[in-house]
């Protein structure tokens, strides 16, 4: 972790574990966990647990497919803000632009409806994504708390 | 027998799936009345505060909706 | 993680935190979610809770003492036991024979009890200490979920 000689701005903790579907709902549980800390609403909760859940549903699906791999999420506070980095070391995308766009699914079925990152970015105030096809992706969200209601 | 009965009616012996969903079904009802009174959305510290927890264990209790009970079991059972 | 080629028995999922006191209660809860898996009792919980609790303490004020390292925390699904394994690269300790006795401290003060091992022998069904000085500390304990009742 390189975090060991980091700035005193933030903290960040890092989580790895298996592309297994069961371990959507552990790094959501674990995101909330971690959020508490900056005090959020339910309703924050829930933004952060649906973007971190439609993240690493994708890494599992997308990135790894059939094989298993390991996803990483970190997770930082820094002031009033959340930053949640997905990573995988899966397929990779293609195009971002069009993986993007609402509706976009390289898997059209019942259960893949393309809005993964259209929610992302609703429920989120910031979200990036770096892709590399071979390598691996990784998708970037910030969540600032209290923006509604500052204390 | 006795004592073996008191063991099982103590509350450690149910299960922490069952004490999470009552926690969550607490802070749903908690939710609503807080929000009533304090005319907005109560935080998470407000509400753990209400219901004399950890805002930790509630955030990680309120996962323990029913939807995800049944999720659970589908994937588990 | 090297656990991307493990055998497929068991399931780890590995977390890194900063050695700030607010992050033992962070890693009691991440660890309950995770050990929830095995549908165990509250009081096997609280056990297991109580045992991190103390490992990463340890961590925190006897590993790094005043200066901020890392907490690696693994935790480990295999049938129907939990491994926990809490490390830190921190100061080590000389004597674990007598690190492990009971009410033994090198800091004696009201907060410190020397009770910390004895207690997490006490909940966990195995504990095992390794550590080197100035290399650090791994602390490995084991949990076997369901064992008074069996289902
Ligand atoms: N981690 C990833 N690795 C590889 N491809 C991805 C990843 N995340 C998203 N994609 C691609 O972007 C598309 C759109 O993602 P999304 O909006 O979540 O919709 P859906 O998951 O329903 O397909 C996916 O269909 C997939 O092709
Ligand atoms: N991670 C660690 N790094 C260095 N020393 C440790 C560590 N964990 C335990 N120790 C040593 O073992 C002793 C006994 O630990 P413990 O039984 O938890 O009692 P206490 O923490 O109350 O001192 C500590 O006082 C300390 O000297
Ligand atoms: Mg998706
Ligand atoms: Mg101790």
């Amino acid at each position: 972790m390189e975090s060991k000689k980091k700035d005193r701005a933030g903290e960040t903790v890092h989580l790895e574990f298996e592309s297994h579907s069961h371990n959507e709902q552990f790094a959501r549980v674990v995101s909330a966990v971690f959020a508490a800390r900056l005090d959020p609403t339910v309703e924050e909760i829930e933004d952060i647990k649906t973007a971190v859940s439609e993240a690493v549903t994708n890494a599992i699906i997308h990135g790894y497919e059939k094989e298993i791999g390991v996803v990483h999420l970190d997770l930082t506070i820094e002031d009033k803000s959340l930053t949640i980095v997905v990573r995988d070391e899966g397929a990779g995308i293609a195009n971002v632009k069009q993986a993007m766009e609402p509706l976009y699914t390289s898997k059209p079925s019942k259960e893949r409806s393309g809005m993964g990152f259209s929610f992302m970015e609703a429920f989120m105030d910031e979200v990036t994504v770096e892709s590399e096809l071979g390598k691996g992706t990784e998708v970037r969200m910030v969540k600032r708390i209290g923006s509604i209601f500052p204390l | 027998t006795g004592e073996i009965k008191r063991f099982l009616r103590d509350d450690g012996m149910i299960k922490i799936s069952r004490s999470l969903k009552e926690m969550a079904t607490k802070a749903r009802a908690e939710k609503e009345k807080l929000g009533v009174s304090l005319g907005r959305e109560p935080t998470l510290d407000e509400l753990a505060g209400a219901l004399q927890v950890e805002p930790t264990e509630l955030a990680a209790a309120m996962e323990s909706g029913a939807e995800v009970e049944s999720l659970y079991k589908t994937i588990y059972h």
